[in-house]
């Protein structure tokens, strides 16, 4: 999904505010928002670290922007909750006392059709292309490198194929490659040419070249 | 949200949490003190100390080094760093000539064991959208001005890899010991917005 | 600039909401923001349209999102009016008695370096490209497009070249193209086989292929 | 905006805009009587009333719809309809194979003259983003069901040419005056997200 989330590249924004001495929880709710979540996924086995990121991206986008980082866990977490039939949002709303948002429904077809790579099909320093396509649903290739071309400079493990294990598909695992694309490759002139962005990858997303 | 002008607000985030919270309780999904425990490891044995153990111990000893770079998972678990978001974890090494930065411009994906829970500004759309596309000048706003000569490497954090960057030893140092380097590496050198800095007495 | 104004084919939005017999204004202040913008261009003449649409573009993402239209279109001619010298943010927070959040500044370096094209290059039928570009100011080619194929099914008479007139550049004016893209083309396999989209698209914006 | 915990909310929209014109006022940069002028103006001069003259118009005088289609600035101009953000119109022509929707995925352009100022779901983020890439399912989420032999074509509104859609005539208004006709078509009809439609007193 080319969602609010996907923010690589997107202009707009302003500095970056950074804060001395951070506390890791800033309030009591933030922490047990974290928690909740890793509840969900652990001890109640309800959803997925994959699905989880996908509920996330699907709050609506106002909401996605104006929500705090642990407003984002806190609205993913309940939102698979809802969805797998744990709570009801009519509970969530009457125990919360008012409006509580949930992100909007996971699309019909959300998978794009990428075969299974089985086999890791690329070696480093092979030239690499990313497939452009546009899945409704969960996908981990950046917008900012579709169609774009870089080098693999590392070979990750395989690990579970996200844009099957966030929609309930069967296991599938691929490696992933660290793919190297020179800032120029991605933003034209408007870029330095001595920068680069290293994007992880997995097999099905690329092409070879 | 079609039409701001109608649109109520939410009930607060806290208000929210709450009631999330006492509904799985209510329904008996909560183990005894399961809550407590996952947030108070998160305070506590997940920190950017672990990360700066790493890196000091890869700065005093070649072979060490040589393992972090090759193996990082294995380096870090033989100092003690594991766990979840630290499944394979790769470090990247800085040089005169390359400077290391990481982001994760679709969620906020961090390497829990060694670097922590990230810190707000990393989680913030404002870094996640810029640092891929002018991350010299997201540098320099941050208060890191690199030479020219020095290329910039941006890691998105996509998939399962965790990062975490090995900056450079400052120079000065080379009689400091192990515990004396580990006190001077930030979570912000690990990631790569800032470089590791001291004041030696000498000066 | 890939600003949040550039919408087109984000996904996570939920359903539009059709008001019955909806108002041209629905408040009084947004009567007076759709005049006061009209104001600053007409009377005033502190600025132009492509000045005031860049101005609406910059602002924070997560501001534009929530903002109202006519809080948009006031939150533009506010900014330009600041930037203009014509008000100061000061005057304006003390009239207001609070916050007044403008759009951020304009880029550094805002326009791409296009060359001029004088006389229209493309006729109907032609087989064009977009211009894989990224320009940090103002531009009208939708993000959606960059680097898209499609045929020229019209051609417009010259209009004032946004990139340059939304940064006080020297007047450049240039044919429009009407381009139809396959919806497949833009969005792959995701989009429906009958389906197109037609974009407006200045010549300098276009290849030949 | 980068710490939404932090935040503080703006003042009021209409606070902001009060103080907006209260200090162009007192800098005497308001001529009297203009801002009433130019939103009256587009109360009611700009009107989806003038679209629907000039779509009446081409159902029943078959020269007037060819000027139209061949020149519609013009032919609008020949009904009274011009002016700003009306400078270069086209009319585009709905076939029983083809259906036209417009849509202005950056801003909200639309043809002032001839369909009046735009509606909020037209400018709302959610019909700007989803109609280039999912137009059927808008469109049925609109309520108008398109036979699955009809291509759409969206067109977005990225340059200077301001659109209005040259809907199909119903059925059964073959004997209807101009004047009934004009009452039929909406601004929806116009923009593309509705046919036109009659209860015809026969049936």
């Amino acid at each position: 999904m080319d969602g609010i989330h996907d923010l690589g590249g997107m202009g707009g924004f302003g500095p970056i505010e950074v804060e001395r001495d951070e506390p890791v929880f800033h309030e009591p709710w933030e922490r047990l928002a974290f928690a909740l979540n890793i509840l969900g996924i652990t001890a109640i086995g309800a959803y997925n670290a994959d699905e989880y990121r996908h509920a996330v991206e699907r709050m609506d986008p106002a909401h996605y922007l104006a929500a705090s980082y642990y407003e984002r866990v806190l609205t993913g977490a309940a939102t698979l909750l809802v969805e797998k039939r744990i709570v009801t949002h009519h509970e969530l709303e009457s125990g919360a006392g008012g409006l509580f948002p949930l992100a909007q429904p996971v699309a019909e077809n959300p998978t794009a059709d990428l075969k299974p790579q089985t086999q890791a099909r690329f070696k480093v320093g092979d030239r690499v292309v990313v497939r452009n396509v546009f899945p409704a649903g969960h996908t981990r290739a950046p917008r900012y490198v579709r169609g774009k071309r870089g080098v693999v400079l590392h070979i990750a493990p395989a690990f579970s194929f996200p844009d099957g294990s966030a929609h309930g598909l069967s296991a599938r695992s691929e490696h992933t490659y660290h793919v190297e694309f020179p800032a120029r490759e991605l933003w034209a002139d408007s870029a330095g040419n001595d920068e680069s962005v290293v994007v992880d990858l997995w097999d099905s997303y690329l092409e070879a070249r | 949200m079609s039409n701001p002008r109608r649109s109520q607000p939410p009930a607060p985030p806290e208000a929210r949490a709450n009631a999330l919270a006492e509904l799985l309780d209510e329904k008996r999904l909560i183990p005894a003190g399961f809550l407590d425990a996952v947030a108070t490891n998160a305070e506590h044995e997940w920190s950017p100390r672990n990360g700066a153990r790493v890196v000091a111990r890869a700065w005093v000893d070649p072979e060490y080094r040589k393992r972090l770079l090759a193996d990082a998972t294995t380096a870090c678990a033989e100092l003690g760093y594991a766990g979840p978001q630290g499944e394979y974890m790769v470090a990247l090494e800085d040089t005169p000539a390359l400077h290391n930065v990481i982001v994760c411009t679709q969620c906020s994906c961090t390497a829990w064991p060694v670097l922590g829970l990230p810190p707000d500004w990393y989680k913030s759309p404002e870094y996640r959208a810029r640092v891929v596309r002018e991350p010299r000048r997201v540098l320099h706003e941050m208060g890191l001005d690199l030479p020219k000569s020095v290329s910039i490497r941006v890691w998105d954090t996509t998939a399962e890899t965790r990062y975490m960057v090995l900056p450079l030893r400052p120079a000065g140092t080379e009689d400091w010991s192990e515990e004396q380097l580990a006190e001077t590496v930030t979570r912000e050198a690990m990631i790569g917005i800032a470089l590791v800095s001291v004041v030696t007495s000498r000066e």
